[in-house]
């Protein structure tokens, strides 16, 4: 059977899952919203500077909620070891991988979604002005931190400490992708087209994504059946 | 064709040789009962038979394929403590979800025919999250056999179950055995699984220093092999 | 038959580090605009540059665990790691003093800055995750995994001056620009050296993990046997 | 036996358990780190603005990095059940509860305690001005919020989705200790004294600690055997 | 005076009735098994008089006293499938623990004592994540045991263990008896049960259907009482 068959089964099969409990996306969301609330004491969110600054706070609230999403994908297979069902189905485990990151990757821009307009309210910011490029590199930067927030989760499945390790892996291999969303996101927030250095970041975040895609697809089996 | 092939099997945690030189073979149609006691080396054994982990040393075929192989997967059912369904779809859900993954025909209809086998037809479409411990059970056996495996794993699968249930598991798994599947099990509950085993073989700290058919003393003593190499 | 190579190793270093400290102390001239603080070059680009080469060696050792799964790569990339880590932090510490001197704060968080802090945190993360595992297998390849992932930081560090505007200067060295001849030899003089310190800590690291592993294994056995 | 034996014998235990093996301090103090370096992203530290939200930004990092620390505690006791032997052993609750919080509040200080100067460093500060109000401050801040993190992992501690609830409920339930703590604290900061707007938030601080204290002790018993 | 009282105890979850109207007396000295199908509730009331989770009605007594009042929990030892021991503290810092958690005179000792009885002396100090299953087995005894508790809790204590690890168990078990500790086991190894039990005592469905001295039958065929209640 062709491998992307394979790989919509298991992400309708995870997003089935979470759907209908709706826990992960739910927490993920008010998450979000707790860190914009906490920003908005840390700094005054009218003011100017802050607006300015407003793609760095999005994408910290979107990959601090996002965690929370990315951390279950693998821990959803714990309590009955279902992880052992489905590496011993004759599945690739690239697809399975991509079948697990595609989900999450849609779950976190419905997340992301919500998050817009919310945040817009709060800090004051209109976000429609360049919306076709900031979508782009939202979906790249998303993908991105998906890839990696997914990579981990196998990688940290069975260690003890999980919790305690994820968020320290995660956040430092992800920076890179994420620095080159908060700069490109910022710039198109400020209403400047895609070109200059907002393009400089968005070929740096497609280069990211290509090879940590890549990396991930030959690393998953060592992780998985290793 | 023989149906599992260990050929000096190895396998390190560290430098700490948790098994050591484990050949033997596996007949079609036979069931062997793995022995031994805790540490042992069974758990990590099927582990490696079922492809989960890597041997350190030596290799495993199944049906001739390496233990990794797409189409080796396809042929075994794997079996362990946890029931691996998900909590959070139904009963019809889980299982056509795993025909599918093992690329079935029609996976709804064997997901209907198995859990009609296990009598889980009622409640087809309730959540596993509602069931009680024993129908989670018969959910899991109907998910390793969903798609007719012709070597089955089993990690103590007789474990925290009750008469009844082990009573279920034990005529699933003789009418696998007539329909000609191999089984892999291990167990300490010697008593039950010795009804079924046709070969029993017993590892002490990581060496398999006994593999024999199943002595008929052991049907009334199981302990006999324990008692035969008692203090290895 | 290794501690003799370490010990030869050991007086080559030494007899390379005293003629090179006499040079940079005593005989390379003042820089004409910086003063003094200029001789941290010598320290600063030869520990950065060996600090890098460890990360690739790890990279590399992590790559030949997962295809060879000996525990002896493994072994091989946990020294390269901490002993990279330990000459990153010599870089951002000379670095930093420099900077207090030149530029007036101690950091600031421009490209290579960031860059430079984000492997030293991975590295931290590479071995904080190694504590996390008990098992030896495991720990290797996780770890590994890890090690392959957090490599892609390398050209980051190394480009991040010419991809990005920074404060922190291209190399004259490279750009073609003038530097003093006594200068330039000198710094190439201490090169060799540092990267022969770092050599040296390698393998005395090497050894120890060796012993580490074998005691580990001798005692998991002995309770077995009790 | 006297109560304050009992709850230090369980702090003890706790300290001890963790500093063997230094697994959650060595990550929540490397997650601050990370913490910083993305804030550092976001906001350019070196702007005389950034300096004005310094508060805020340390408080969101100890918030996000002490949380490692105060999950881990009642998730130590998982893996054993030892949960069940504490709650079997012929010591109150309340004891058990404030052993525990004793144990995290000295290490989430000890974490606290270093990276104060870090963040100097990096975010170019002077933190030593008002040190004496700064650590009063600090101390009733991360008492507080010790407090809820414990309280919050005990009461979670059975459920499935642990990691997903409790980032919610915490900071959710933490926000006026963390409110008060950042604006007291980037007052110091500033340079001022502990007077007049400060001052009034240190006795917000206050109050929360008082209530919050006699809550947890009253509640507690009803969390772990309710 | 009556080791456990059972006073007419039911335990909802939510609205689904665990534990129905449960009275039952154990004397003190006596060993009861407490049977009973998967989900009979058998973990339920075990931890109920364990003081874990309160009855959702009725009451439950130990030495006269609540199942949660300090002086009672001094009394009690309770060992679940979890060994309860902490793997980053070595086996006699564990013990101490402990020890001082139970207010002994000289918990270093009595520790030591354990460790002794267990057969652990000479690891005292190894850390317990380095210890073996049986090892870790045994300790997990030595804490059960080791404030000198009258009145034992123990689910499953069979599961999973090899028959040398339950001759050990046994014996210790043995000789709690016969210092005149009372007991209180569920189990599903009855054949390992029955060798010590003096009363047995059938769940079903959250009901106590049976309560009796362990009758001979069941020493040679332990299915016996559940023949008897078969299909209820
Ligand atoms: C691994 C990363 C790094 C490399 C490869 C590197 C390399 C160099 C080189 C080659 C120079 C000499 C430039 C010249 O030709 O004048 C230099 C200068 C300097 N570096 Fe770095 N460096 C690194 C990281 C850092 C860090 C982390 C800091 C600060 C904390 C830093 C601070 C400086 C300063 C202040 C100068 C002198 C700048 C000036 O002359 O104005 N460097 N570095
Ligand atoms: N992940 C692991 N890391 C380190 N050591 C392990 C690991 N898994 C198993 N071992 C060790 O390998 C040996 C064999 O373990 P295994 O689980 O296979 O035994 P077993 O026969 O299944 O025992 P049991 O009857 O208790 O289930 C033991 O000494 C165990 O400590
Ligand atoms: N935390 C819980 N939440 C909801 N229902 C529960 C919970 N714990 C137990 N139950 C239900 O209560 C009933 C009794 O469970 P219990 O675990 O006591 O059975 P048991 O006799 O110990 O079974 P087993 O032999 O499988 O261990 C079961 O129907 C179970 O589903
Ligand atoms: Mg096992
Ligand atoms: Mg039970």
């Amino acid at each position: 059977m062709a491998a992307w068959r394979l790989v919509l089964i298991v992400a309708h099969k995870d997003l089935r899952a979470e759907l209908r409990t709706k826990e992960a996306i739910n927490s993920s969301f008010s998450f979000a919203l707790v860190i914009l609330l906490l920003f908005s004491f840390a700094f005054d969110p009218t003011a100017e500077v802050t607006r300015e600054i407003s793609g760095g706070l999005l994408w910290i609230a979107f990959a601090f909620a996002g965690a929370l999403i990315l951390n279950r994908s693998f821990a959803r297979e714990q309590p009955n070891d279902c992880l052992d069902a489905l590496i011993a189905a004759p599945v690739p485990s690239a697809a399975l991988f991509l079948g697990k990151a595609l989900a999450n990757w849609l779950l976190l821009l419905g997340v992301e979604a919500f998050c817009f307009p919310v945040f817009g309210i709060f800090y004051n910011i209109r976000w429609t002005r360049q919306f076709w490029p900031l979508l782009l590199v939202v979906v790249l930067g998303t993908w991105g931190f998906t890839l990696i927030g997914t990579m981990f989760s196998a990688l940290t499945v069975n260690i003890r400490l999980r919790e305690v390790m994820l968020p320290l892996l995660v956040y430092t291999v992800m920076t890179p992708c994420l620095l080159a969303a908060m700069q490109a996101t910022s710039l198109l927030l400020a209403g400047e087209p895609l070109a200059g250095e907002a393009a400089v970041w968005l070929r740096f975040l497609i280069g990211f994504d290509v090879i940590f895609t890549s990396l991930s697809l030959i690393l998953v089996e060592t992780v998985l059946a290793g | 064709m023989i149906a599992v092939a260990v050929e000096d099997v190895w396998k390190f945690f560290g430098d700490y040789p948790a098994l050591r030189e484990i050949s033997f073979t596996v007949e079609p149609g036979e069931c062997l009962a793995l022995l031994g006691r805790n540490g042992a080396g069974k758990t990590t054994l099927l582990r490696i038979i079922a492809g989960f982990s890597p041997a350190g040393r030596g290799q495993v075929r199944v049906f001739g394929r390496t233990a990794r192989a797409v189409e080796t997967r396809r042929l075994t059912g794997v079996l362990g403590h946890g029931i691996a369904v998900y909590d959070e779809l139904s009963a019809i859900e889980n299982l056509t979800l795993f025909g599918k993954l093992y690329g079935l025909a029609d996976p709804e209809r064997a997901a209907r025919e198995w859990l009609e086998r296990t009598g889980l037809e009622r409640v087809a479409h309730g959540l596993v999250r509602e069931f009680s411990r024993g129908m989670r059970q018969r959910l899991a056996i109907a998910r390793a056999f969903l798609h007719d495996p012709k070597l089955l794993l089993f990690d103590e699968p007789f474990t925290s179950l009750d008469d009844r249930a082990i009573a279920v598991l034990q005529s699933v798994l003789r009418d696998g055995l007539l329909r000609g599947c191999t089984i892999v099990m291990s167990t300490h509950q010697l008593r039950e699984a010795m009804e079924l085993a046709t070969h029993v073989a017993l590892l002490n700290q990581g060496r398999m220093v006994h593999r024999c058919e199943r002595p008929p003393e052991m049907l009334s003593d199981p302990g006999w092999l324990y008692a035969r190499y008692g203090d290895l | 038959m290794r501690k003799n190579i370490i010990y030869v190793l050991a007086v080559v270093a030494a007899v390379l580090l005293v003629r090179n400290l006499e040079v940079i102390l005593l005989r390379v001239p003042v820089d004409a605009e910086q003063g003094n603080v200029y001789r941290n070059l010598y320290f600063h680009v030869p520990s950065a540059f060996t600090s890098l080469l460890g990360s690739i060696l790890a990279a590399v050792a992590s790559i030949a665990y997962l295809v060879y799964k000996d525990l002896k790569y493994d072994a091989l990339a946990v020294a390269t790691v901490e002993v990279a880590m330990v000459m990153l932090t010599v870089t951002m510490v000379t670095g930093s003093i420099w900077a207090r001197v030149t530029w007036g704060i101690w950091w600031t968080w421009d490209a290579r800055l960031t860059s430079t802090f984000v492997g030293w945190l991975l590295s931290i993360g590479y071995l904080v995750l190694r504590t996390a595992i008990e098992e030896p297998t495991a720990r290797a390849r996780i770890s590994a995994v890890y090690a392959i992932f957090a490599s892609a930081d390398v050209p980051i560090i190394w480009f991040s001056i010419e991809w990005f505007r920074t404060q922190h200067p291209a190399p004259v060295l490279r750009a073609g620009g003038y530097i003093d001849p006594a200068m330039k030899s000198a710094l190439y003089w201490n090169v060799p050296a540092i990267l022969l310190v770092g050599v040296i800590l390698v393998l005395l690291r090497l050894r120890q993990e060796e012993m580490r592993r074998e005691l580990d294994g001798l005692r998991r056995l002995a309770h077995t046997l009790s």
